[in-house]
């Protein structure tokens, strides 16, 4: 069993249009940029994939990884639940402009949502939003003597992820706080596609070391000197 | 009338298991079908307690106890194990994540309901893993003898005893036959070249669809 | 009217923390709070992204964009510390396992309801992980000034603005006061000494509940 | 902030006749012998803890440990998904003479249920069991055409788990499967009391290898050599 693929095109084939894709990362640790480069590379070579939904913690940063996907037009909804950073007009003009619909999700909701998906659990109750305008028209019900609202799994045609180490079956470690989202997307996608600094053979990851087990990893493709979101947007960079 | 060993029934149902396909095994009997992987092909093996990718025993005298399946049998590791907590081991199992589960039953019944987990009310009941294995994998699968010691039919219209799941078992491999459950009817698939369908038939306790392409059920000596 | 500057109200909400209380933060002027713990005490500090027990910032050019809390602000480990994932990290939220969680707010009821995340429908809603951070934690504070910068309370009979949580709130430090909710009530803790509780009352939104116990809310100089 | 305590005793104190425990393994693999030992040790001197509901995968094996709990008469229910061992005849005879009740749950609907308790998720939906007997008198609900049974979270007054490594914050690693249910009920038990085989300063287990983290652990205790239960079961022994 060898899930690496030899190159960015090859790990992200398939993905196509009306696609809903979880994305890793929060802010910029744990953001899949070459990957999600590698996508737009494509989606202006063919046109395709386009009409995205895209899951991720925020709707993109300045001009570069989730930001380009919308600056470039592919994407028509997000699901997230801070839509704004530093520098987020990709996704501010699109919105203000009624051209990219927002399902707003509390962060904690979300991530349990996506673990649902991943685990088979299609609904739960949570404290969270109950009473709010975000619970507007979902369940609701009472647990001993306390109020919840009962929230839906999420789950993706892929997700796109980065990861600090891999073996060619797919185990993976994540590097600190790049962690955050991506265990739970990696189960709750159809296709899990992962970027990793390094990939290893099979017994040099610890088992006991391993975060996310390979039988939740599709592909694997191996991008040694990974860009860090934060550190482009900080000196200004654009991907057009 | 002959029948298939338990060994050749685990050979038939490892026939079916695709290289590099996640698999659980269910304790007893289906721990079995491990040993008879096609050569170059590797499945990777889940347990419910929390590992993948675990081997063969190891030898007497060598076990850590701390290293074990579901039956508490003392295990290895293949390279590229993992190890994990019981949630997320049955998130693999509820969220569909398994590519192939085979179970051994007292009982299937042609809609897909299995029974394999209690006898009735005497005793002391135990369910352990059964009833969150018959959900989520891509393919429930079940081995088994065609009938019980006593001769009755365990492929059945209706199971009789307590259920493990509602309309979950996919493929039955049998001492007899290859059965497939397809919108509520028993499919053969492959039956003994020494016997008539309607031998199968006559034990087994709901209709048989058969199709045009029933294939010999063949397997080396065991 | 004299009040308190934002560093005065932020060290008055850490005296309150406990040695080895885990705290969550929220962003922004919550987090100045972390400046403030005591001597000899040592909060555990929790970001919603997965980290315990992170410290202060690191020098400008020593950032590691990996290891970043909430804000996405660069933070530094203490030893001790943890990773986990976002799951794991709102499983501490929303299962009660912060001691304390201090929060920024635009407007807090006498129930206990906090605005804290929309001032209305314009523009682009984002609420982070301020629904969860007000379920959970076992003491909910917020920190404030006392009237918004046009004047009008801050702390009201019910909130005009759309609801982060219902009846999450159990302390408010403001810029004049600390107060207490209880049953559906403000009720007065601490005050400048400067300050009638006349005055008080005046640019408070509902009505002050005061026992004979009320102190003067004192600070150093920030 | 240090968490540990001089002894198994201090490690127990608090656990009191009716109480609720969640006792970490999954047969001898993560069974804290000598915490389960030292409570058996106070309920003979003492007479308490008594009435007890322990949660456990199973119900005790041989004459020690969780066994050795029945046999004393401390435990009044037992919930658990396979109350069958090598040698169950602590739990069986009790049972069958009607002294001990017994709620038995699918595993994995047990440990999702215990994962909800520390989570703050009051009810799930689960495919598990629907149809089954174990679902009679449950909530059902159909979600996208399939039909679920809704459980409820649990939790407990206190936990009794092994660990491998632990810090004096309470941050653990497990060895191998031994982790199993440890984990979770690390988190829904309001006093969580770990044994562990090694304790070390803050600092001294990697971030990113810690499997509990700290906030979940109440107490440590260190037990340098633990016995292992199915080492013990296999050579006869007996607590009395």
């Amino acid at each position: 069993m060898d899930k690496t693929v030899p190159d960015l095109a090859a790990a992200i084939a398939g993905i196509d249009d009306g696609m809903t894709l979880m994305i890793g990362g929060f802010g910029g640790a744990g953001a899949p940029i070459e990957l999600i480069h590698a996508l737009i590379d494509r989606f202006k070579a063919t046109g395709r994939p386009g009409n995205l939904t895209l899951i991720n913690n925020n709707a993109g940063n300045g001009r570069i990884g989730i930001a380009a996907m919308i600056d470039a037009g592919m994407v028509s909804k997000m699901v997230c639940s801070f839509p704004r950073s530093s520098d987020p007009r990709a996704f501010t003009e699109k919105y203000l402009a009624g051209e990219i619909a927002l399902e707003l999700v509390p962060q904690g909701t979300l991530a349990e949502r996506i673990r649902a998906g991943g685990a088979g659990i299609p609904a739960f109750y949570t404290p969270t939003s109950f009473g709010t305008d975000l619970a507007a028209g979902k369940p609701t019900a009472e647990f001993e003597g306390r109020m919840y609202v009962e929230e839906r799994w999420l789950k993706a045609d892929a997700a796109l992820l980065k990861a600090e180490r891999a073996d060619t079956m797919g185990n993976l470690t994540y590097r600190k706080a790049a962690r955050n989202f991506s265990p739970l997307m990696a189960a709750a996608a159809r296709l899990t596609i992962v970027q990793a600094s390094e990939v290893v053979a099979p017994g040099e990851i610890d088992p006991e070391q391993v975060i996310t087990p390979g039988i939740f990893v599709t592909r694997v493709v191996v991008v040694p000197a990974p860009q860090q979101e934060e550190a482009l947007i900080r000196v200004g960079a654009a991907y057009q | 009338m002959s029948k298939l060993s338990n060994a050749q029934i685990a050979w038939r149902a490892a026939q079916d298991i695709e290289d590099g396909a996640y698999v659980n095994l269910g304790i007893g009997f289906p721990e079995m079908v491990a040993k008879f992987q096609p050569p170059g092909r590797q499945a990777i093996f889940h347990t419910e307690n929390g590992i993948l990718n675990f081997g063969e025993s190891p030898a007497e005298g060598e076990e850590d106890w701390d290293l074990i399946n579901a039956g508490k049998k003392a295990v290895t590791l293949r390279p590229g194990a993992a190890f994990f907590h019981h949630a997320d081991s049955f998130a693999m199992v509820r969220g569909g994540h398994l590519d192939v589960a085979i179970l051994g039953t007292y009982e299937v019944a042609e809609n897909g309901d299995l029974a394999n987990w209690s006898t009735g009310p005497k005793g002391v009941p135990a369910v352990g893993g059964a009833m969150d294995l018959v959900h989520g994998a891509k393919r429930v699968a079940v081995i088994t003898d065609h009938v019980t010691k006593d001769g009755r039919p365990k492929l059945v219209k209706r199971c009789s005893l307590p259920l493990t799941g509602v309309g979950c078992v996919t493929r039955v491999y049998s001492s007899l036959a290859v059965i497939d459950i397809e919108a509520g009817r028993f499919v053969l698939r492959e039956k003994l070249a020494g016997m008539s369908i309607d031998e199968l038939q006559a034990v087994t306790g709901a209709e048989l669809l058969v199709t045009a392409n029933v294939g010999d059920l063949v397997t080396p000596e065991l």
